[in-house]
């Protein structure tokens, strides 16, 4: 598997480390290492765990899959989305109609998913990504409002108590029903959400986000599409989106409009900004974070939001690039 | 894969805690309760926690379940169906040998599979919603009345006071939705009118022009489904564009809140609510150690939380043995149970077999049970 | 009631809540004018001034009692203390965001209101909080449109600090210090025009309208919690952008408007109330792409 | 045949007229200049050719196509390229990665390409970067294509944005005040690059400056405008004996005094 820097794609010949862990990881071989290892703790981790750490553990691989399709979005393409969990219903209510109305295979449901996670970025993003950032912000929490207004108001979408009774998917026969089943699908997911990003970010296109992030005007005066580009941007996320939503309708079994709130959008982007946006590692330390703090800091359940805000507000005024140390 | 060390660490750290978590002390009877004790129903749900602690505790003085003590173990679904999923599997990974709890209806419905395949006997001593039948794999049992019993009840109420245009109003969740089209169904079936059916969107408020639209309507009769926070508005709203007649609330309305917040506007108002242990003359006992205990009034479902655990070790006690088909089977041959909130015996679909409801109407501040 | 009544009923109604959202979309607005921010906490500020009415409401009711008298106390001390809050809130995490890419000053703005919203939560433990005053429900019938007293007074209320917003912002020395600010800043600086105390300035006063809106919905309606700002956060954004943003008569136009249109709303036969915000974020989303000046803003020029 | 050609241009912004009716052309393979004093609408000019501001009226006619009223991504792709007044580099990314934005046009990998990385992608990468240094090379700041942009001396930044319009393969170079912040061995290198950029590369320039000397001594052609209006046109002898221009500038110069 290639090599996960933390930096921009090209920066490394001169950069300067600052700490003695990041200087041990430069070289390529030594990241191999780490990451081969991390693989393996990964995948060892049922032996191990019980169904509620392994329960809580799937949560994270999922959440890192929902936070990389952001970080596509805010971190790449520098484009502020309040709405991000309206894409994670499209996906889950496919699959949720689809299957439980019309009986088809859940596999079947991933790919219609995925076109109508296309139709809805492109609608939505389409006349939208030329307006100023912080109009497209509100515009996208507009639309995460309306795509959950929608799946509250329509009898197909089973109105404000959802669907129930989703089926559980089979491989050849194999039916996913542990929740060993669903930690090894999530954490196949994660592991695949971070080789697209990585490949993404390491491209032609990837390059593109980031001159249109740094400087729009030149950026469209060097030939780049801003507005196509931003729509590369959002229509990849929102697929991440659906793909995730799909899983969670099958492995929850039950959707309701409520799981898409604005708060949910909200939860997910502060998993990409307190790690560090554009950076993976730093979105995986996020989501950790996200979906650790309330297990294991039980009786601040209700404070978490507090506390990340404050922790978010410090990152912003100190430490913009996030927790993940940049390199210099 | 792709991770930090950092974050490999913690989750070493954490799979320790996890284990440490399992160890459990020999001769103990696990249950375990599921209540929202963060988040918006944190209230309720810890009020339903010190409930059923109360009862364990009581049980435990009195000798325990066949020489066995009982330890609680919680798990906080937070009203919410993702954290649900995850309190419940805790449960079930802890081993424990039966569930009570059950309070947000949305995050109760995705537990019923993960106890079902685990076949842990729950106890839902308040979660009411008609979906929650459908889910139900045989393990699970409601002791609160379920949305057909308080729809027959108001439905009762509005003959009786000569209604023959209802409006209806929900807020837009599972719970008042569902009651709401009950309702309709009903009131529809019997060759009546809906004359108005409506959604509130929670958070609003300013409800006035829905007032204004409701009042054209001319309805002899309005009935809130939903909570009392929107409701108080709502209602307050509708008295002051000058509607005149009968108000009905629905059980998540049952709350001297409601009265707090709309003031004046809230006299006369009726309320369905589960029995309360205001109303019950089998609760005073209860009442008393309750504050006792916790220095604080009972709330709403405390009476039926403290009888889920008691049903529970009645049922142990009858099935002799801690295996979980044998409780099951138990608690769905119960026969003459007395809770203080009433007897209790189940349907073929596990839910309570009698309608507990009762009718409250709002006098001076305060609800009083209504003739 | 004939169709005449509701439409006039309506019309009562619309006034009442535009007027609170011309309130809160005037902060909004003057924010935005200055300093080029879309101020997410904006809405938080008026669920705290809420709850800072409330508070000191019940602090100086035995003094002034919980009418009138006590409300405009404590509606003006809060108004103060919710104003200096703002400021603080500017100095301490807008200011040094002022020149980092929009992006993160976005995300700073976002982490201030989420702190206001959940500390606030953690303080009421998420409950509602009955804001009970003693206003009562005596009112004039005109015909079947019926208002009450208190309904009369907070419009006139709302009247008065709009028109002592527009009188200050183009009448004094102040004001036009913050129009010329919100054109160039840099060349005020040079003009000797301390740009960071009218920045300040600007945040109190936006701050302390949010306030005064706040308690006034709090005492009216009867309830706070900890969510309010959230809804009529977004609707006053609507207002202003449907105004024009940056134009002071642009919110208080946008405001009304967006009342109305709301209220009317309800009585479009065939759809049910349960549209009504897909309806409301629609036209948003509609005027932003189409008109993002609104009525009364103007176009932007940017120089390479 | 001109390469561009534009007549009777009009831009106003909220009634007042930037440009005025301007026509002018620019010769296939020939240096031409843009001239005027300050405030004279010369880089509103560059902004109308370049599809940064949309002209009221008139028409652009560029290789052929009317580029008038189009995106500037697409006028790029049409073969203009463009340097600006003040730098516009993509300051924390390095040397290469801003030379290789030019190329962004010219190639056409997308999300599936970069997630397989297959064959055709590699080739485009690595064609992509070949090209690239190449052009850093050509400015003569090979050496610095790992460095951070915003590290370098002012004058190697320039260069940098000189390779990046380079990259995009243009037909024509537009160069916004090119000499602005020099000193006087810059200038002089500035000049021999120009002159190499169309001999050796056979890529027409069109340059807006105030260095008088600079222009002189490398324009073919010389348009003068002031108030949006062309008031001059020809080679350095015409335009520096017209005069309307020695109006134009001393006439300032004095008001400036005034």
């Amino acid at each position: 598997m290639a090599d996960i820097s933390n930096s921009t794609s090209t920066n490394s010949a001169q950069a300067v480390k600052a700490g003695g862990l990041m200087a041990w990881l430069e070289p390529q071989q030594n990241r191999i290492l780490v990451l081969a290892a991390l693989a393996g703790i990964a995948l060892a981790l049922p032996l191990i765990l019980n169904n509620y750490a392994m329960e809580v553990m799937s949560s994270v691989w999922f959440y890192v899959v929902l936070c990389l399709g952001l970080n596509i979005v805010v971190g790449y393409a520098g484009l502020l989305d309040l709405g991000y969990a309206a894409f994670f219903a499209v996906g889950a209510y496919t699959t949720g109609i689809l299957t439980s109305h019309f009986g088809i295979n859940f596999w079947l449901t991933i790919p219609v998913a995925i076109f109508f996670s296309i139709c809805a970025g492109v609608i939505i993003g389409g006349p939208t990504l030329r307006l100023r950032s912080d109009y497209l912000a509100i515009v996208t929490l507009g639309f995460g409002e309306i795509v959950r207004i929608i799946a509250r108001n329509l009898e197909i979408t089973g109105g404000a108590s959802g669907l129930i009774g989703i089926e559980k998917p089979s491989i050849m026969g194999f039916e996913l029903n542990e929740i060993q089943h669903f930690y090894y699908v999530f954490l196949l997911l994660a592991i695949l959400a971070c080789f697209i990003s990585y490949r993404l970010q390491h491209s032609r296109l990837g390059r593109a986000w980031q001159y249109v992030r740094e400087d729009e005007d030149a950026a469209e005066a060097m030939g780049i599409n801003r507005v196509g580009i931003k729509l590369y941007a959002y229509v990849i996320g929102a697929i991440f989106g659906g793909v995730a939503g799909c899983f969670f309708a099958a492995k929850m079994t039950a959707i309701s409009p409520e799981t898409f709130m604005f708060q949910q959008s909200v939860l997910i982007l502060l998993g990409v900004v307190l790690g560090g946006m554009g950076k993976i590692p730093g979105v995986i330390i996020g989501a950790f974070a996200l979906v650790l703090f309330p297990e294991v800091f039980r009786e601040l359940g209700s404070m978490r939001i507090l506390v990340f805000a404050v922790v978010m507000l410090i990152i912003m005024l100190y430490r913009p690039e996030g927790i993940w140390p940049a390199k210099k | 894969m792709k991770k930090s060390l950092f974050m490999s660490s913690v989750g070493t750290a954490l799979a320790g805690m996890f284990l440490l978590g399992q160890v459990a002390i020999a001769a103990d009877l696990k249950i375990g309760i599921m209540v929202p004790t963060t988040g918006s129903e944190a209230t309720a749900g810890k009020d339903m926690e010190n409930a059923i602690k109360l009862a364990a505790e009581e049980i435990n003085k009195a000798g325990g379940i066949m020489g066995m003590n009982i330890v609680t173990m919680t798990g906080d679904d937070a009203c919410d169906p993702q954290q649900a999923t995850a309190a419940a599997t805790k449960l079930v990974s802890a081993e424990v040998a039966a569930v009570v709890g059950g309070y947000c209806s949305g995050a109760t419905l995705p537990t019923l599979k993960i106890y079902g395949d685990a076949n842990v006997p729950f106890v839902i001593a308040a979660s009411n919603s008609t979906k929650l039948i459908d889910a139900n794999q045989g393990n699970a049992f409601q002791i609160n009345s379920t949305g057909f019993d308080q729809v027959a009840t108001a439905i009762e109420l509005f003959k009786g006071q000569g209604v023959e245009k209802l409006a209806i109003i929900h807020q837009g969740d599972g719970y008042s939705e569902d009651l709401a089209k009950l309702t309709r169904e009903k009131w529809s079936g019997m060759g009546k009118e809906v004359v108005a059916y409506e959604v509130v969107n929670k958070g609003e408020q300013d409800h006035s022009a829905l007032a204004t639209r409701i009042r054209s309507k001319a309805p002899d009769a309005i009935f809130w489904t939903a909570y009392y926070a929107d409701g108080a508005l709502v209602i307050k709203q509708l008295r002051q564009a000058g509607y005149r007649n009968l108000i009905a609330v629905g059980d998540g309305s049952n709350s001297p809140k409601l009265l707090e917040i709309g003031g004046k506007a809230t006299e006369g108002v009726f309320c369905f609510s589960n029995p309360t242990v205001d109303y019950l003359p089998a609760a005073k006992a209860f009442h008393a150690n309750y504050k006792k205990a916790f220095d604080q009034e009972p709330d709403a479902y405390a009476p039926l939380s403290y009888d889920g655990m008691k049903l529970l070790a009645d049922a142990i006690k009858r099935a002799g043995s801690t295996d979980k088909d044998a409780i099951i089977k138990a608690l769905a041959a119960t026969g003459s149970f007395e809770g203080i909130a009433g007897p209790i015996s189940f349907t073929e679909q596990n839910t309570l077999a009698r309608s507990n409801f009762v009718t409250l109407v709002a006098k001076d501040g305060k609800w009083i049970l209504a003739e | 009631m004939s169709l005449q009544d509701i439409l006039l009923q309506q019309l009562a109604n619309g006034l009442i809540l535009g007027s609170f959202y011309a309130l809160v979309a005037l902060g909004y607005t003057m924010v935005y004018g200055i300093i080029k921010l879309l101020n997410f906490a904006h809405g938080d500020l008026y669920m705290i001034g809420a709850f800072c009415g409330f508070l000191v409401l019940s602090l100086i009711s035995a003094v002034v009692g919980d009418s009138w008298a006590g409300l405009l106390c404590s509606m003006v001390l809060s108004m103060i203390a919710v104003g200096l809050l703002g400021v603080l809130i500017q100095r301490i995490a807008y200011q040094p965001m002022l020149a980092a890419p929009r992006l993160s000053i976005l995300i700073t703005a976002l982490a201030v209101s989420m702190i206001l919203s959940n500390s606030v939560m953690a303080f009421t433990d998420g409950e509602f909080l009955a804001f009970s005053t003693d206003l009562g429900f005596d009112g004039v019938e005109l015909g079947n449109v019926f208002v009450t007293y208190t309904q009369i007074v907070l419009v006139a209320a709302a009247a008065i600090l709009m028109v002592a917003l527009y009188l200050f912002v183009h009448k004094t020395l102040y004001g036009k210090a913050m129009r010329a600010i919100s054109i160039d800043k840099d060349a005020c600086r040079l003009m000797g025009i301390n740009v960071n105390k009218i920045i300040a300035l600007t945040f109190f006063i936006g701050t302390s309208l949010a306030a005064a809106a706040g308690i006034m919905a709090g005492s009216y309606y009867g309830s706070i919690h900890f969510f309010m700002g959230f809804v009529i956060g977004l609707k006053a954004f609507t207002a202003a952008v449907i105004g024009g943003i940056g134009s002071i008569p642009g919110a208080m136009l946008g405001g009304l408007l967006l009342g109305l249109l709301e209220s009317y709303g309800t009585q479009i036969p065939f759809i049910g109330t349960e549209w009504k915000d897909v309806f409301s974020f629609g036209i948003l989303i509609l005027l932003l792409v189409f008109k993002p000046t609104g009525i009364l803003g103007q176009t932007e020029i940017e120089r390479m | 045949m001109a390469l561009l050609e534009v007549k009777n241009l009009m831009l106003s912004f909220a009634g007042l007229d930037v440009i005025k009716d301007l026509s002018f052309s620019v010769e296939n393979g020939s240096i031409a200049s843009l001239i005027g004093p300050n405030g004279a609408g010369k880089t509103s000019v560059f902004n109308c050719l370049t599809g940064f501001y949309k002209p009221n009226d008139g028409d652009i006619i560029f290789d052929g196509n009317r580029i008038v009223r189009k995106k500037p991504h697409k006028i790029t792709k049409h073969g203009m390229a463009r340097t600006f007044q003040n730098l516009r580099l993509f300051k924390s990314m390095t040397v290469l990665d801003n030379v290789m934005s030019g190329m962004h046009c010219r190639t056409k990998a997308g999300p599936i390409a970069a997630v397989l990385r297959h064959g055709a992608q590699q080739r485009e990468e690595a064609e992509t970067k070949k090209f690239c240094q190449e052009c850093l090379e050509f400015v003569g700041i090979p050496e610095f294509e790992d460095h951070i942009s915003s590290n370098l001396s002012y004058g190697n930044q320039r260069r940098v944005e000189w390779a990046r319009a380079l990259a995009t393969k243009p037909k024509l170079l537009l160069l916004d005040e090119p000499a602005a912040g020099l000193n006087h061995d810059e200038k002089q290198q500035l000049i021999a690059l120009i002159k190499r950029i169309r001999d050796e590369l056979g890529i027409t320039i069109l340059l807006i400056e105030h260095d008088m000397g600079l222009v002189m001594k490398v324009s073919e052609k010389i348009t003068v405008i002031d108030y949006g209006q062309k008031i001059a046109q020809g080679n350095a002898e015409e335009v520096q004996n017209n005069p309307k221009v020695i109006e134009a500038y001393l006439g300032k110069e004095e008001e400036e005094i005034a």
